[in-house]
């Protein structure tokens, strides 16, 4: 069945198992991020240490993707450099425009490679990138906060 | 009932569509926009073909032909609602109807019946799609006015215990939907219009999911202005109307302003033509106005009457098929008591976007969100749900497999 | 030129229609509406046909191919404007997109760049359309800003030596028309933007007469805003463009507001999407957009720039046959220089109306009156004229025919 | 040719000589009227008398239907009663409205059934409606000013 290219068993495992979903009280920078098409929330915590990703936590409500992919986001980035998590952010944004025509490089993007085929379904795009606009935002903040 | 669905679904060209793998195309939303059968889509071509020109404007052929088709389908719209001609004011939408109304409002000056100050009262409710909620903060906003509101209980309905409360002497104006497009629901009007019009206010009512649905009569509703979109009427995307009372359309003052909608114009200043011309600058949308007509002729054919009943037997048959379905909560109400034919559900705590995603898989269209009516999903503690609305072309194989479907995706998200 | 314009009129099934006494159509107003080709017809019916949803609502495949179609649409509008794919708004009009700009100005706040209060300054010129100098008119009255203008010179061209004294330190906003609908005159729009930048002003281009008949590139012209209408441009009635610059549509704030051109909405208040969507606010006119990527691509297809050389020939065809007439004045430039295919006149003493009527029952249309821009007729001193204006289709025939038809009038009314 | 239904002899006369087409400078009721789409204006006195329509006269610009349907009223309506001048205003736009079903009464209307072609080119209607609905205006004024 199509479905399941899109609803890959990794997917639903996030989904059901979802990672580092519990807010750490201690952060440098909170971010809030929605999708005013669904309604889906998010809340995501960051804090660096000396231009690393040292932790990543989260809450929200949403879909399957948005949560699993907010999931799958924790796991790749929590221990990278900035630089790293910038290259992979980059490289997850570029696979879900790729309209179905990319599978992902699975050494950069490990189990978020599994969303390639969020790129064939438009409208669920937005569902896919809600934690990694939320990262990226959050990222920026707490870098500015620790200059 | 000499209805037949399955007749009325040959008329519609998309229904005989193939979706993803093959699947049979189940068109459950028509809430958000409504099928054409091949009566509207040929009007518009045709008008292309033999009479396109610009409407009262030149006093050629054409433009005689282009002029009479416009008028023609306002005519048509005037009949179908129990209206005058000249009440019937041709707009892009339902959304800009009720634009036009709030910013027209906002530029009555002082002396003018429609004109708001400070003090002044605007009502709306609580589930309102934000098309009939965001002009009216932001008139409140503009003009210093207060926005207040009829809550919704938690069974869907709107609660107008407190009335008196809401709608006051300073009041000038209520804005309300006739029928949720969240939750079916089918608002006590009657009572509404008396207490508005006992204050002075003038009852906007957006009818986009009543007029395509069920009789209206302007008349009998004893309403002052109405909105609804033609492209949920079987009508063409790009056409809405604006209704009002002729002594209103008379004093409330324009809002776009341009050619042809004018008296007299100077560099300095310009006056204006009478409705419903005051209201429509510029080259009509003459091929919408008559793929409209169209449509609503097409609807008076099968008789709006019966494409209630065949909506209401619908709606019934799935509330009964969704109770035996363990998990599915409907959201509004559950009896056939003043509502109709759009059902919105969660099942169970499989997000709506996974529910409707499945079901596309399965050829089946439904709609998933906040259904532009957040503050309302907020209210009903749902920030999604997932929406099934109904149409003449639906049937009952429809909705089975609709249900099918939502067992599927139990199965599949379980 | 490889152009021609006889087999181009095969495209556009109108062509072949008899008029009154089973006379050809000569169609020669395409000032107010152009004729559409089979290719534009039929792009819309096949989307109602086959992919009608409600565009970026719904996770269904018919809503997934009816937004790839809408947003196909607007990257195509986007490439023959030579702007980006998020600078084009979808409105139903010219009169729109002009009402869209002057309201959203008039709803920025102190702070905003678009804020206007008294003192400020309003531009526009004496050749204006209704639709491009109505709006400003309101705004001015609504902010307490002053409305100023360019004069026109008898020759019928914008008198610009009092440059620095128009467009002042206090301006904020020029807003004029590239080519007159009366005149065909272009105007100097090069000095005029150097000058509105210079202060800080932003110009706001009424394209209507210019982009369904030349090239016109949103970056080589330095505006700021563009308003043209898809009817005048073989496209379908009941859609228009707003083009702005990404930076400017992200200040501006939003004109209309309902579903979808939201952030977040509560009872009390909302916060919007980013442009376009900020602008688009309701189902959004699908069938017209793809009808007028439809008609972009066909026109592009041909080349702007054939088409525009065809007119040119045509007009200055036109402009030589009518120096022979006698009694016949040309209203505006009877050169060559900056001028497009649209030439109003007058015929001795006998009324437009009338000369209408004659060519009318030769089976040519015109337009007769002071065209939507009466300002500039009074100041021609011309309350009425008769207008023939050409497109891709009309052919030498057409001109000649026309010329046969004036004569024909001065001998029935001599 | 069709169009000798719109343009009938009677209309060419009184296009080419209006009748009372110079603004008499004692009025009871002075009224300007425009058509908006074409910019076409008429100045119209009237004066009344016991009841009887005394004096019309009027100066303006248009087309010939216009020109010549102002010109036809005046020889019209100039002495009849208030009353006859109603009732022939009355059929005069009944007739305007007929989409060519009608000729007109000729011994009500007398000239003016000339212009009964009129209603079969919907965008002249107002051409020929221009002076009447002046008349009309006119002499509701100038009755509420005498009263
Ligand atoms: C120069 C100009 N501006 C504005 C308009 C208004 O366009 P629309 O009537 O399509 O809104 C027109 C056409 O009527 C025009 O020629
Ligand atoms: C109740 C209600 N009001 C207003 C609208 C807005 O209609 P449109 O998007 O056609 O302008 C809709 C549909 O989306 C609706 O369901």
């Amino acid at each position: 069945m199509q479905l399941d290219n899109l609803y890959q068993e990794v997917i639903l495992d996030h989904y059901k198992n979802p990672q580092h979903k519990k807010l750490n009280p201690v952060y440098d920078a909170q971010v809030h991020h929605i999708n005013p098409s669904c309604g889906d929330e998010i809340t995501l915590n960051v804090s660096l240490d000396a231009g690393m990703v040292k932790e990543v936590s989260w809450d929200g409500v949403g879909c399957s993707i948005s949560q699993a992919s907010a999931s799958i986001l924790t796991d790749l980035l929590i221990g990278k450099s900035l630089a790293q998590a910038q290259e992979i952010s980059d490289a997850f944004m570029q696979l879900m425009q790729s309209k179905g025509t990319e599978s992902g490089n699975a050494d950069l993007l490990e189990d978020a490679v599994a969303l390639a085929g969020v790129s064939q379904y438009p409208a669920r795009i937005k569902c896919a990138l809600l934690g990694w606009m939320a990262f990226k935002d959050a990222s920026v903040q707490a870098l500015a906060k620790n200059s | 009932m000499s209805f037949n669905a399955s007749v009325s679904a040959q008329d519609f060209p998309i229904l005989t569509r193939k979706i993803r793998d093959d699947k049979r195309l189940v068109y459950l939303d028509s809430g958000a926009t409504s099928q054409k059968p091949h009566v509207v889509i040929d009007a518009q071509s045709n008008f292309y073909r033999m009479q396109n020109a610009a409407a009262h404007r030149g006093a050629h052929q054409l433009a005689e032909e282009a002029t009479d088709a416009l008028e023609n389908a306002r005519q048509i719209v005037a009949n179908f609602l129990n209206a005058h001609h000249d009440e019937v004011v041709f707009t892009k939408s339902a959304t800009e109807s009720l634009n036009l109304v709030a910013y027209a409002m906002g530029n009555a000056e002082k002396g003018n019946r429609f004109h708001l100050t400070a003090g002044d009262g605007i009502v709306v409710t609580e589930m309102e799609h934000h098309a009939n909620l965001i002009p009216w903060q932001q008139l409140a906003a503009r003009t210093g006015a207060t926005l207040s509101w009829f809550e919704v209980t938690p069974e869907g309905r709107l609660d107008l215990s407190n009335i008196a409360q809401v709608i006051t002497d300073k009041t000038k104006v209520v804005a309300l939907t006739h029928q949720s497009n969240v939750l079916g629901t089918i608002i006590p009007l009657q009572e509404i219009v008396k207490r508005a019009h006992e204050v002075g206010a003038v009852v906007v009512l957006d009818a986009c999911q009543s007029v395509p649905h069920m009789p209206v009569d302007v008349k009998a509703l004893d309403i002052d202005f109405l909105a609804f979109s033609g492209h949920k009427t079987v009508g063409p995307t790009g056409i809405g109307i604006f209704w009002g009372r002729r002594e209103l359309l008379a004093e409330l003052p324009p809002f776009l302003t341009g050619g042809s909608m004018i008296e007299n114009v100077t560099m300095t200043g310009a006056t204006w033509a009478p409705a419903p011309k005051k209201f429509e600058p510029g080259v009509p949308s003459m091929a919408q106005a008559v793929g409209l007509g169209a449509a609503l002729t097409y609807l008076t054919d099968i008789g709006m009457n019966n494409i209630h009943e065949h909506e209401l037997s619908l709606t019934k048959y799935l509330l009964k098929e969704f109770e035996a379905i363990e998990g599915l909560t409907v959201i509004g109400p559950r009896d056939m008591n003043m509502r109709g034919g759009s059902v919105s559900f969660t099942v169970g705590d499989i997000h709506p976007h996974d529910v409707g995603q499945y079901l596309d898989s399965q050829g089946i269209a439904v709609r998933t969100g906040h259904h532009c009516a957040w503050p309302l999903a907020r209210k009903m503690g749902v920030p999604a749900s997932t929406r099934a609305s109904f149409y003449l072309y639906n049937t009952q194989d429809d909705l089975d497999a609709l249900v099918t479907g939502i067992r599927g995706a139990q199965k599949y998200f379980g």
